[in-house]
């Protein structure tokens, strides 16, 4: 069956199978951050925006977003330039093996456009469906916690 | 450079599809498709006559060979009873191109590209071929083609067959002069036809390729070797009529004065080839 | 990928629910338990997503169409603040912010699961369920839960509007698991007396449903010396199972250690 | 328009643009071995076999293929057995840059299909349609004798 | 400014050294592809052409594989092959990737005709798409003769029990008639006579479980031969030079194994998996072969922790002086011996040596064969599991003695200057190697750590308030930093003429960001910064050999071996400077990127390498240096952790947990930081939430991330890091080991802090709530 959607922006019109997710597709158009971490919906590696909110790629049947918009981590950096969630990862070594880091950055990326200065459990909370093996998640809450306060003009 | 492309399965799906405007009849296509991407054409449709059967044949009967237009130039070539009679237009098109392009390419498709350097145009003029056209007129070789590139082939009609009148001949021959042996196309190219009577020539026929806007067939050359006997005195006398005849220009495979030298020059191969007549 | 042979989107009720009564054929809500499924009979998925189904409608009672997803709980105005705020501190323990985006209320309650924290949540508040069934009917959640249908469509829930207490727990392993045992708890409650009180136990591992007992023994009771007969009488009564999850014995602990976490909730909060 | 043919010995089904190079098709497909080197029949280097015939692939359009067989260096090979005409390259030393050598291969390829048993000279009239620009071609010649002589 | 040259505040430079480079925080020279979600994991690889590559797998624990019918499967269109044990190299060999010889029993076939777990390789399936080949996976027809199975590993060794691996080919293994992969033991002392002379003893057996690696990103490899015929292996690996290795050993086929960017992998990564199965497939059929694992597959299928068993004794004087440890060990290899030997005597090597002034010390024990899943390395490698057990042990024997557990493991414990014979004794499989602590901050550590952590002072608070306890626990550790005279590594450095050098390495990095502290050790030997430094890791064909990621020896194997390669660089740049300026080399020196003379001149690298290589005795800078350590020298860590009960549940929560770590200098003290924070969170998952569930017929029932809970971030409260101002001197610039010993702690500080709230030993973990809730109604403690 015939579906059309963006992916950053982009616009794409594919061909898929009736029962085919929406991480097979993104994969398959080259979008390789999206990735298969589990088959049961419990580590959030696969997780993208749609319509500007995270979910689960794994999930979606790709049917479904027919019309609709996709955000990957692809669509989040610039050549050489990185976003400010990005770039605070990076700084503050929340970057181990980096495998959960695309669905992170996009579901940190959501946190933080809906709640600019979230919480140490705020963000905990939002951020409580994307698994990380590496990090023991500390690291990873700092960034955000120091983009939050960036946005806020707070100079860490 | 986008157009669409169709492959008829019968001559009148192929007729309908060539009378529409901007579409161009391929057969082998090796000189079509250069042409496109050289920009020389933009064809808007491209008709494909490779997968209509009834133009795919070769008949032979007591007085003519016919060749169907999707015939390639290989399978000319392994057609034995084609270099029996007409060895000049098997030697001819032996130095079409390479393999690949023999291959591909059709000896109608030399016809319709009206070239003066074509090898088997050559072969055609002396060998008095006849083209048969579509509306089911036969046109002589050489009235058919006009000028390169441009022969009288009405819009909306394609080339059937080529007519080949049987003729008996005691000496055949072909050469090309070109840059390189293979893949090249001619500066000049000659091609003969000798009939001996018992001491002198009884009928002969030359032509010469690369030398005029078409093939050029020496018809008073040729009325005035009857009844002459090949020696170099001949050789000679002959040699300078072509030179006087033939009308080179100068492009970037040789000059018009390099032509005409070597025009003159080939007519003694007829001494060195050793024709006794 | 799911191996099924079509995906279909129809755009009104009827056409749904006639495509649905062909074989092997599942809605489609929010999608996210369809995809686990593994069955090799699976031919066919009807979409329910454009049938719109998304209003949340103001009135004597909030009208939750069945495709708003579990995160309008936590952002819409008027659902958030229903019984004081209850369902968004509750949907704050379901699943994930991915699954909450996915998930639909409609799809929540029309699969049944056993482990469902919403609906023990939507339970305790007393939520009817609005199905079309080749017409629309209405039936309360409890009973919803319980009855063999086929081929039923969701189309909506009820919550009524009033000013009850609502409170809900939820025991499991991790912070990001199903649980080994939720209960929800609703009542009215005027000077420490509580009236029309609702306890449902969900993850028992059999499906959420009211305590009645419990209810009985708590109306008309003052909350605060009520808590510990409660919990002792919940935890004398309830039926539960063992898995390889959690053993009977411990569910019943856990039933009377969340009924107590509750309602003492509900008395702080009241 | 949608093309079916047999490439390499597998049925095969692809959509194609009318006015696709058969050249341009089978490198999308994968079939990197066919080089456009001139891109007008010259060098040879996209020549594959059509039917039993090698042809450059860069004169032929996409559209040209539906119903034939093709072959190309790819279905020459399977595992790290090489055809004896691919073989015989190496041994000869007839590959120095490569790049010709698909084309060369199947043209080889094309004329003993047809001549097992070519002389020299036919060898040469056989290949003439293949440039090569390391190799001098003596290499090459004596290799595609060297995979005649073991047939 | 190169941001990856910033300097970040957060170092803590040691007194007497003065670093450039080494111990600063820079960011992580691969960091900006991996947030930018670059196509850099094996799965991200588009090989053209692939076949896709399914394993049939056991339902069975233990069976003998009659008959496997395959004809309906290859009938399928799209099926290129279906391989069983009857198409595959009957070599015996172990997946385990270690030293060799290896330490592992060759137990393990690429398919055998016996399945001994559920899970186990029956037959190898490729297909044109994953969609055929799991539709060819149920056309295949096995034919199984079901036999008995041994699930729990402790009636591994009963009478009557089935004999796990009979096959006549094993070679390596102790006793596999009873079912015994392995056997170990050694003592000094009497432990009997020593036990009998003490004031205070206790004896107990702590059970410490399988837990699952659950690294993020699945098993994955491809395989192809290159247009040259060269088999190539893509493969997230933590040991690219062992799978090249075994691959020879199996196949006898030379090959060439990538190491892309790993998904994680924390020892799981540590053996073969998947790059037999594509091997084969490639050998078979000619055609790229891609074998992507899923998650239940590297759930069930690749490796486990080797779950354990201790009974222990320990005593001591009434002066609190410890004079005995005795621990009798049984630990589960399952189905396969793998790193079977090695990681139970690292249960002892890695612990006994910390507390050294005992008289004397047994440790033995059996590694059994089960019929479940092989277990293999995991992070701690058999350290955690022997922490568990003493550091517990001593905890109590400190109550008993009504002593602060922090004040009498820090009076038993090693210094800075000791040794202990255990070093000696016992190293991975074979004997150690003596060595004399050259570094060791724990007094540091302990009394630091109790102060930040108020451990005094919270040790006065009231324990139980109401519905919930609080507890607060101390667990000490050590660890090693690389295997001794066995594991080498090696780098190569060359210089360039725009001023960078490609640094190559083995070394592996899996996340843990070796790659950055390698550039920054080679970095601070060059005086230049990590921005110069383009590293390439690893590529069999491409980097010198190094023995992978384990065993804690990147960064001091891996380092030192980048260390001398560096400063062989910058002698080797010294003297073309000399051979160019004039100049003698002793006048010469380098700084910032140039080499620099007394005279005033200055020559930039750049320069240098452009004169070399074109108008001035022209050549290239290139060296390669490997390093094999003496020594083995052990970070320590203490940890400090509250935790708080539910009494009404039984539900226990880590509110805080302070780590103390002497690791020596930190080379990145960011990623120092995460790798603690790391292995502290999996220590909390082992300790509270993984549990492995299996049905009577030894299927594992927590197979997926659904049911298999590693910790999400709301079950993280605080974790703290600290380090301690240490320098090892055999370290490069003064680094051990800092990415296993995290783990080894979370679960002893988490039973004892549940001790100290309620006075009840935890002697199993995970620690269950369920479990905990009975114990606490047992005392009366649940309201």
């Amino acid at each position: 069956m015939k579906v059309e959607f963006k992916v950053n922006g982009k616009m794409h019109s594919v061909n898929v199978e009736p029962g085919e997710f929406l991480l097979e597709t993104l994969r398959n158009l080259g979008y390789k951050s999206v990735k298969h971490g589990c088959d049961t919906a419990s580590c959030g590696a696969c997780s993208v925006q749609l319509d500007g909110k995270p979910v689960l790629s794994c999930r979606t049947f790709t049917a479904t977003v027919n019309g609709h918009e996709i955000k990957t981590v692809e669509g989040f950096s610039k050549e050489g330039e990185l976003s400010n969630i990005q770039r605070a990862l990076v700084e503050e070594g929340a970057v181990q093996c980096g495998f959960c880091i695309p669905g992170l950055v996009v579901t940190a990326d959501a946190l933080l456009r809906e709640n600019p200065s979230p919480t140490e459990d705020e963000i905990k909370g939002y951020l409580n469906g994307n698994l990380c093996r590496c990090t023991g998640y500390e690291s990873q809450t700092r960034a955000i916690l120091k983009v939050a306060k960036d946005s806020r003009g707070e100079k860490s | 450079m986008s157009y669409s492309f169709i492959s008829p399965r019968d001559e009148k799906e192929l007729k309908e599809e060539i009378s529409a405007p901007g579409s161009f009849t391929m057969s082998g296509g090796t000189d079509l498709l250069v042409k496109i991407r050289m920009g020389k054409i933009s064809p808007q449709k491209i008709v494909s006559t490779s997968k209509i059967s009834t133009l795919h044949f070769i008949d032979e009967n007591d007085d003519e060979i016919v060749i169907g237009s999707t015939i390639t130039h290989a399978e000319l070539l392994e057609y034995k009873p084609l270099r029996e009679a007409f060895p000049v237009l098997f030697d001819a098109i032996y130095t079409i191109g390479s393999p690949q392009i023999r291959n591909r390419g059709t000896l109608v498709g030399n016809v319709m590209n009206a070239s003066p350097a074509g090898d088997g145009l050559l072969a055609l003029y002396l060998l008095d071929a006849k083209i048969e056209i579509s509306n089911g007129d036969a046109v002589n070789i050489d009235e058919f083609v006009v000028s390169p590139g441009r022969t009288i082939l009405p819009k909306g009609e394609y080339v059937k067959s080529i007519h080949i009148p049987k003729s008996k001949w005691d000496h055949h021959y072909f050469e090309k002069v070109g840059q390189r042996n293979s893949m090249t196309i001619s500066i000049v190219s000659i091609g003969w036809l000798i009939k001996c009577g018992s001491e002198a020539i009884e009928n002969l026929r030359i032509a010469f390729g690369s030398v005029a806007p078409t093939i050029l067939r020496l018809k008073d050359v040729e009325k005035f070797s009857k009844g002459k006997k090949i020696d170099e005195k001949f050789v000679h006398v002959v040699s300078d009529m072509v030179k006087e005849r033939v009308n080179p220009i100068d492009d970037v495979r040789g000059s018009a004065q390099y032509r005409k030298k070597l025009c003159s020059n080939l007519m003694y191969r007829m001494v060195e080839e050793g024709i006794k007549c | 990928m799911l191996s099924i042979k079509e995906y279909l989107r129809p755009d009104t009720l009827e056409e749904a629910y006639d495509l649905g009564k062909m074989e092997n054929t599942l809605y489609v809500s929010g999608g996210l338990m369809i995809a686990s499924l593994k069955s090799s009979r699976l031919e066919r998925l009807v979409d329910l997503k454009n049938l719109g189904m998304e209003e949340i409608e103001d009135g004597k009672r909030v009208k939750i169409g069945a495709n708003v997803k579990l995160s309008e709980f936590m952002t819409n105005p008027l659902l958030s603040s229903l019984n004081h705020g209850f369902f968004k501190k509750t949907m704050k323990d379901v699943g994930s912010t991915q699954i909450r985006n996915m998930a639909t209320v409609g799809g929540s309650v029309a699969f049944r699961l056993g482990w469902s924290d919403v609906i023990t949540a939507l339970m305790a508040s007393k939520a009817t369920v609005e199905l079309y069934e080749g017409q629309l009917n209405e039936v309360s959640l409890e009973r919803y839960v319980k009855e063999k249908r086929r081929k039923e469509i969701v189309t909506a829930i009820y919550i009524p509007k009033n000013d009850r207490f609502l409170a809900f727990e939820k025991f499991s392993k991790s912070t990001f698991d199903i649980a080994m045992l939720n209960v929800g708890v609703g009542m009215n409650i005027r000077d420490d007396k509580m009236s029309d009180v609702t306890v449902v136990v969900g993850s028992r591992p059999m499906i959420s449903g009211r305590i009645v007992e419990v209810e009985k023994f708590l109306n008309d009771k003052e909350l605060s010396n009520s808590i510990e007969a409660a919990a002792q009488l919940m935890r004398d009564t309830i039926k539960v199972g063992g898995d390889v999850r959690v053993k009977a014995e411990y569910r019943k602990v856990l039933s009377a250690a969340l009924l107590k976490k509750a309602m003492r909730g509900i008395g702080d909060e009241s | 328009m949608l093309v079916r043919f047999n490439l390499n010995g597998e049925e095969i089904e692809s959509e194609v643009r009318d006015d696709e190079r058969a050249l341009d098709f089978l490198r999308r497909i994968g079939m990197k071995s066919v080089k456009e080197g001139c891109g007008e029949g010259e060098c040879g280097a996209c020549t594959i076999i059509v039917n039993g015939r090698n042809v450059v692939s860069c004169l032929m359009l996409a559209p040209e293929l539906d119903g034939t067989e093709v072959w190309t260096t790819e279905g020459l090979s399977f595992k790290n057995e090489l055809d004896p005409i691919q073989k015989a390259f190496v041994d000869e030393g007839a590959i120095q840059c490569g790049f010709c050598t698909p084309g060369m291969v199947m043209s080889a390829k094309a004329l003993l299909m047809k001549n097992p048993q070519p002389t020299v000279e036919e060898i040469k009239k056989g290949m003439e349609g293949n440039l090569c620009r390391c190799t001098g071609y003596f290499k090459i010649i004596e290799a595609v004798k060297k995979a005649a002589d073991e047939n | 400014m190169n941001v990856r040259e910033e300097r970040s505040v957060a170092t803590s430079l040691s007194s007497d050294k003065n670093f450039d480079v080494v111990n600063t925080s820079v960011e992580k020279i691969d960091g900006y592809a991996l947030v930018k979600g670059k196509p850099v994991f094996t799965d991200d690889f588009d090989v053209p052409d692939s076949l896709i590559v399914k394993i049939l797998r056991s339902p069975h624990a233990h069976a003998i594989v009659k008959n496997v019918d395959a004809s309906k499967a290859l009938e399928l269109s799209g099926v290129a092959c279906v391989l069983t044990y009857k198409d595959v190299p009957r070599i015996a060999f172990t997946r385990a990737g270690q030293g060799y010889p290896e330490p592992s029993p060759y137990d393990t076939f690429v398919l055998d005709k016996k399945v001994r777990y559920v899970g186990d390789a029956v037959a190898i399936v490729a297909a044109e798409s994953e969609e055929i080949a799991r539709k060819a996976l149920k056309l295949i027809k096995v034919e199984y003769d079901v036999l008995d199975n041994i699930i729990d590993y402790e009636h591994a060794m009963d009478e009557n029990a089935p004999i796990i691996h009979d096959e006549s080919e094993i070679s390596g293994a102790y006793d596999p008639k009873h079912n015994i992969a392995s056997h170990y033991e050694m003592h000094f002392g009497d432990v009997d006579e020593e036990l009998s002379k003490c004031d205070v003893t206790t004896e107990k057996t702590f059970y410490t479980p399988n837990q699952s690696h659950a690294m993020m990103e699945p098993h994955a490899a491809i395989s192809y031969f290159d247009a040259n015929g060269r088999l190539t292996i893509i493969t997230s690996t933590q040991v690219p030079y062992h799978v090249r290795r075994i691959i020879k050993r199996i196949f006898g086929v030379e090959s060439r194994v990538i190491k892309p960017r790993i998904g994680g992998g924390f020892g799981g990564k540590q053996a073969v998996h998947v790059e037999a199965y594509v091997t084969a497939v490639t050998l078979k059929t000619g055609r790229p072969a891609r074998c992507i694992y899923t998650r239940k597959e590297t759930m069930t299928a690749s490796n486990t922790r080797h779950a354990m068993r201790f009974k222990i004794r320990v005593g001591a004087d009434k002066d609190a002086n410890l004079r005995v440890i005795d621990m009798q060990g049984l630990s589960n290899t399952g189905a396969y011996g793998e790193h079977a030997l090695t990681t139970f005597m690292v249960a002892g090597s890695k612990t006994l040596p910390l507390y050294n002034k005992v008289n004397a010390v047994r440790f033995m024990g059996d590694i059994v064969y089960t019929n479940t899943e092989s277990a293999g390395a995991f992070r701690g490698y058999g350290a955690p599991q022997g922490a568990f057990a003493l550091d517990c042990a001593l905890d109590e024997l400190a109550h008993k003695l009504g002593m602060d557990p922090v004040e009498f493991k820090l009076k038993n414990s090693i210094r800075e200057g000791e040794t202990s014979p255990v070093f000696k004794v016992m190293g991975e499989g074979r004997e150690g190697v003596e060595q004399i602590v050259g570094s060791c901050k724990i007094e540091e550590c302990a009394i630091e750590g109790a102060k930040l952590f108020n451990w005094h002072e919270k040790r006065e608070r009231q324990r139980i308030e109401g519905t919930k306890a609080h507890g607060y626990g101390v667990a000490f550790a050590m660890q090693g930093s690389s295997i001794p005279a066995i594991d080498m590594g090696g780098a190569t450095i060359k210089m360039n003429d725009d001023g960078t050098f490609n640094l190559m390495i083995g070394a592996t990095d899996l996340g843990t960001g070796s790659d950055t502290i390698l550039a920054q050790i080679a970095a601070e030997a060059l005086h230049t910064s990590v921005g110069k430094f383009v590293v390439y890791s690893s590529d069999t064909d491409v980097t010198p050999f190094d023995k992978g990621a384990y065993a804690s020896s990147t960064t001091y194997v891996s380092g030192n071996a980048t260390k001398r390669a560096a400063e062989r660089m910058a002698r080797e740049i010294l003297k073309a400077a000399s051979e160019i300026t004039g100049e003698s080399v002793e006048k010469l020196h380098l700084e910032n990127g140039k080499v620099i003379s007394k005279s005033g001149k200055s020559l930039t690298y750049s320069e240098i390498q452009t004169q070399l290589f074109y108008t001035f005795k022209q050549r290239q800078l290139e060296v390669t240096e490997s390093f094999v350590s003496e020594v083995s020298p052990p970070p320590y860590m203490v940890t400090f952790a509250e935790i708080e009960i539910d009494l009404e549940t039984g539900k226990v929560d880590v509110m805080s947990m302070l780590n103390y770590v002497d690791c020596g200098t930190p080379i990145n003290p960011l990623l120092a930081r995460g790798q603690v924070e790391g292995a502290s969170s999996q220590g909390i998952g082992m300790a509270l939430y993984e549990e492995h569930i299996f049905d009577k017929n030894g299927r594992m029932v927590t197979d997926d991330f659904f049911t298999y809970k590693v910790p999400s971030r709301d079950d993280i409260k605080k974790i703290t890091v600290k380090f301690a101002d240490s320098y090892e001197p055999t370290g490069p610039f003064g680094a051990k080991s800092v990415s296993e010993i995290g783990l080894d702690t979370p679960g002893p500080v988490i039973a004892n802090a549940i001790f100290d709230a309620v006075g009840i030993r935890v002697n199993r973990l995970p620690i269950k709530s369920e479990d905990l809730y009975f114990k606490l109604n047992e005392r009366g403690l649940t309201p």
